[in-house]
């Protein structure tokens, strides 16, 4: 443990923590106006801050593709009244919504963005045991939603709490289940070499190998992170707004902006489990990188696997209906869990046949 | 009547072809957005809502104003009716009182002191209008109300009846001092 | 580095001071669920000791061990919160003092 | 560096262990819980500093992730309030108090005339493979054991919970 390693260790928490909250900034304003288009809506297209004039050509086209929404959306949750109800348990209020903030950035830490700059990995832990990391946190996330339901002490936020945290347990483990085939396929827990198994050609990439597994852990990455169609916790319909009803300002954008973050982190999960990561298999784009160019490039190639599966978690909130309830739980535990299982048995007898 | 449930084949079950389907038209949104420029508001209305003011609809419920009547007269009786029956409890009515002054026009005993509704309490729901025996309060057109204090958007007796303009009704009142003239003693006789 | 060096016996008195926390938590509280998490404290003292043997003694075993205890532990954990709850149906209380109909 | 880690991690874990127990602001049990969750979080890292880092990740996964959440759940479906501050039985509380102490003076008695056996350096290094191997070949027996356990008392929650059988 020597000072250069904690130096660089800094550096690149800082550099993926501004790029992560600047992504989930940008990824409200990419649902907005997805969700716009499929509505056949414009979208945010005002937010008109006094430099945009001075930007030669650029400028109006940034203000009508919303370029700087996130900045006044950000200006207004920290300018708004922050209200709190005189019925709520206080210090539970307090900690909530950061305790819902926090678990999304932490899985992060576990993730390859990219191959190498230099001698650094481009990786902030390499851990030996990087997806049981990642679970664990992802595990924590129930504390928060759980505790907003309680500490706002009215029926339907506590209501919304107790639905997402038995919906987020149900389907921890199917997550969990689904993808214990990957790692019997890799022969380790560590996400680099997770990523070092998939590289050579196309079909090395585990979304087809194992697509059973990819479909189980799509269907409950969208169940952990409280999205469509699996939103029940917040059903605006049936709950008013679920946990987050009493929330106001920043607390509210907290909890709102770690929804956020969870799909971010659960996509860059996705991208490193099922779609190789950082590697792409043509001109030699999945060795570890020998060059700064090629390192840079490979962090791009991530962002980019990254930003589509973003995009496909958004899309499908308003191509799906919400589910009920009882489905939901049904879909978890007799069918994906199941399903799962099976999985994990038919990968395994396969490998035994193989290996013996 | 109950209607039977059929029952779901395979591919239903699946979800697969309902999600394709799903995808199909929201791509076809998508693309006719974004590629063709083409939006609901500006196939119907030729553009958004600042620029394009829109187009009040007949029967529209906006903010309830009081109304005079053709003579230009207070309508509201200070009966309190809709105060009661408020849901949000946005109208407050201060009543003249016992000493206070009598209303401006013939027939009716009082009118209010004071009338104000909250607009950022009301929720636009009409029971006033529904519940008032004397025609005297309506929703109207207004739909964007704003303002930057929460005591400018407490609107008063006089603004409201600014706001509301006659109202060209039937005059209830006129119409029972008629039928009463048509009759012999009136008024009636001090007995 | 800062002239003390950590050795098992340091772990060693960790484990037993979360140890006794847990029995005190036992002892003190009359609230079974608190109750409860005292055993668990005193569960998770008990894995202390036995990961830190296990590094300093140079053998996986201690870890083995622990892993058994956790899953032993969330099974113990799930059959005793249902016999809470089946408990607060029946008696509405969930307090160790109400829970005397054994007594003389 | 590490010692110091060590320091910061037993000392919070007991303070959080201590808040759990005897929380001197409240008696709510949701807070107790949720400094039991601190406490094993702690714990996770000073299993990190033996570098048994399956062993924290599981820690984390199964106490803090699962089992606290079970807690937690428990006690928001009872509704449990606050313990009421009864009259204490100034004789069990004295009693307890200093069995609980005696205990731990004996254990660090023990503890301080203990010899270590071995070389009292750190020497294993968290090796997840070779856990693995141990847990499927040497320890496999008690392995499949405890998944029967596991499977017996899902039954039993499962039994115990149902209103009535039919």
């Amino acid at each position: 443990m020597d000072w250069q390693f904690l130096a660089f260790s800094l550096a690149k928490i800082l550099v993926v923590f501004a790029v992560v909250m600047t992504m989930v900034a940008y990824a409200v304003l990419v649902e907005r106006k997805v969700s716009a288009f499929i509505q056949d809506r414009v979208g945010p297209n005002r937010a008109n801050p006094f430099f945009a004039r001075y930007i030669p050509y650029l400028g109006m086209k940034l203000v009508r593709w919303g370029i700087f929404q996130p900045m006044a959306d950000a200006l207004k949750a920290i300018l708004k009244e922050d209200y709190t109800p005189a019925h709520v348990r206080k210090v539970y209020f307090w900690i909530a919504p950061a305790l819902a903030m926090v678990p999304a950035l932490l899985t992060l830490a576990v993730i390859p963005f990219g191959s190498q700059l230099g001698a650094q990995k481009m990786v902030i832990a390499d851990l030996d045991v990087g997806v049981l990391y990642t679970f664990g946190i992802v595990s924590l996330g129930v504390y928060g939603i759980v505790l907003a339901g309680y500490a706002a002490n009215s029926k339907y936020p506590f209501l919304g709490g107790i639905r997402s945290s038995a919906q987020m347990i149900s389907y921890e483990i199917a997550m969990g289940l689904s993808v214990i085939p990957v790692f019997l396929l890799v022969g380790s827990l560590n996400l680099s070499d997770v990523i070092g198994a998939q590289s050579g050609s196309l079909l090395a990439w585990h979304v087809f190998k194992q697509p059973v597994a990819f479909f189980v852990f799509l269907v409950a990455a969208f169940a952990e992170t409280n999205r469509l169609p699996f939103d029940l916790p917040e059903a605006e319909t049936e709950l008013v707004g679920g946990y987050h009803t009493e929330y106001s300002s920043m607390k509210f954008a907290l909890f709102f902006l770690g929804e956020y973050a969870a799909m971010i982190s659960v996509s860059a999960m996705m991208v490193t489990l099922f779609f190789g990561g950082w590697t792409l298999p043509f001109l030699g784009l999945d060795q570890p990188a020998q060059s700064l160019w090629v390192g840079l490039l490979h962090i791009l190639i991530f962002f980019l696997k990254l930003c589509v599966l973003l995009v496909g978690i958004i899309w499908v909130r308003w191509m799906l209906p919400r589910f009920r309830y009882d489905q939901l739980m049904d879909l978890g535990w007799r069918r994906f869990i199941p399903v799962a299982l099976a999985n994990i048995v038919v990968t395994a007898g396969v490998l035994a046949m193989m290996h013996r | 009547m109950i209607v039977e449930r059929k029952p779901l084949n395979l591919a239903e079950r699946l979800y697969i072809p309902a999600v394709a389907n799903g995808f199909k038209v929201t791509w076809r949104h998508f693309k006719r957005t974004l590629f063709e420029g083409r939006t609901a508001a500006g196939d119907t209305a030729g553009g958004f809502h600042p620029e394009v003011p829109w187009r009040v609809g007949e029967g529209y419920r906006g903010a309830p104003y009081l109304v005079r009547d053709q003579d230009g007269a207070t309508k509201c009786v200070s009966c309190q009716l809709c105060e009661f029956v408020c849901p949000p409890k946005a109208i407050r009515i201060t009543p003249p009182g016992p000493d206070g002054a009598p209303a401006d026009r013939r027939n009716a005993e009082k009118m209010p002191r004071e009338f104000e509704i909250n607009m950022l309490r009301c929720i636009f729901c009409g029971y006033c209008q529904e519940v008032c025996p004397e025609e005297a309060i309506f929703l109207q057109r207004d739909y964007s109300l704003s303002g930057t204090s929460r005591a400018e958007m407490i609107y008063d007796k006089e603004k409201l009846l600014a706001l509301g303009g006659a109202h060209a009704g039937l005059r209830k009142w006129k119409q029972k001092e008629d039928e009463a003239r048509a009759q012999e003693a009136f008024p009636p006789a001090a007995s | 580095m800062t002239g003390m060096h950590i050795g098992l016996e340091h772990y060693l008195f960790v484990s037993a001071a979360l140890f006794c926390l847990g029995l005190l938590g036992v002892v003190l509280r009359r609230n079974l669920l608190v109750l409860y998490m005292g055993l668990e404290l005193m569960l998770n003292a008990s894995n202390l000791a036995l990961v830190a043997f296990s590094r300093f003694l140079n053998h996986l075993n201690g870890q083995v061990m622990v892993f058994f205890i956790i899953t032993v532990a969330a099974a113990e954990v799930a059959v005793g919160l249902a016999l809470i709850v089946a408990l607060y149906r029946k008696r509405q209380t969930a307090h160790v003092e109400d829970l005397a109909s054994l007594k003389l | 560096m590490t010692d110091l880690l060590f320091v910061l991690f037993s000392a919070l874990a007991l303070l959080c262990g201590f808040l759990t127990v005897a929380n001197p602001f409240t008696r709510s049990p949701v807070a107790s819980a949720l400094f039991l969750v601190l406490t094993m979080v702690w714990l996770a890292g000073l299993f990190v500093l033996l570098h048994a880092f399956f062993i924290a990740a599981v820690q984390i996964l199964v106490y803090a992730g699962a089992v606290m959440v079970l807690f937690l759940f428990v006690i928001m479906l009872l509704d449990l309030r606050e313990e009421e501050r009864r009259r204490w039985n100034r004789f069990g509380v004295a009693a307890g108090l200093i069995s609980v102490l005696g205990l731990l003076g004996i254990t660090a008695v023990t503890l301080l005339r203990a010899t270590p056996d071995g070389t009292g350096d750190a020497q294993l290094e968290g090796a997840t493979h070779a856990l693995g191997l141990m847990l499927f070949r040497q320890y496999l027996l008690p392995f499949e054991i405890v998944s029967v356990l596991l499977l017996v008392a899902m039954l039993g929650v499962i039994l115990l919970s149902k209103r009535e059988l039919k």
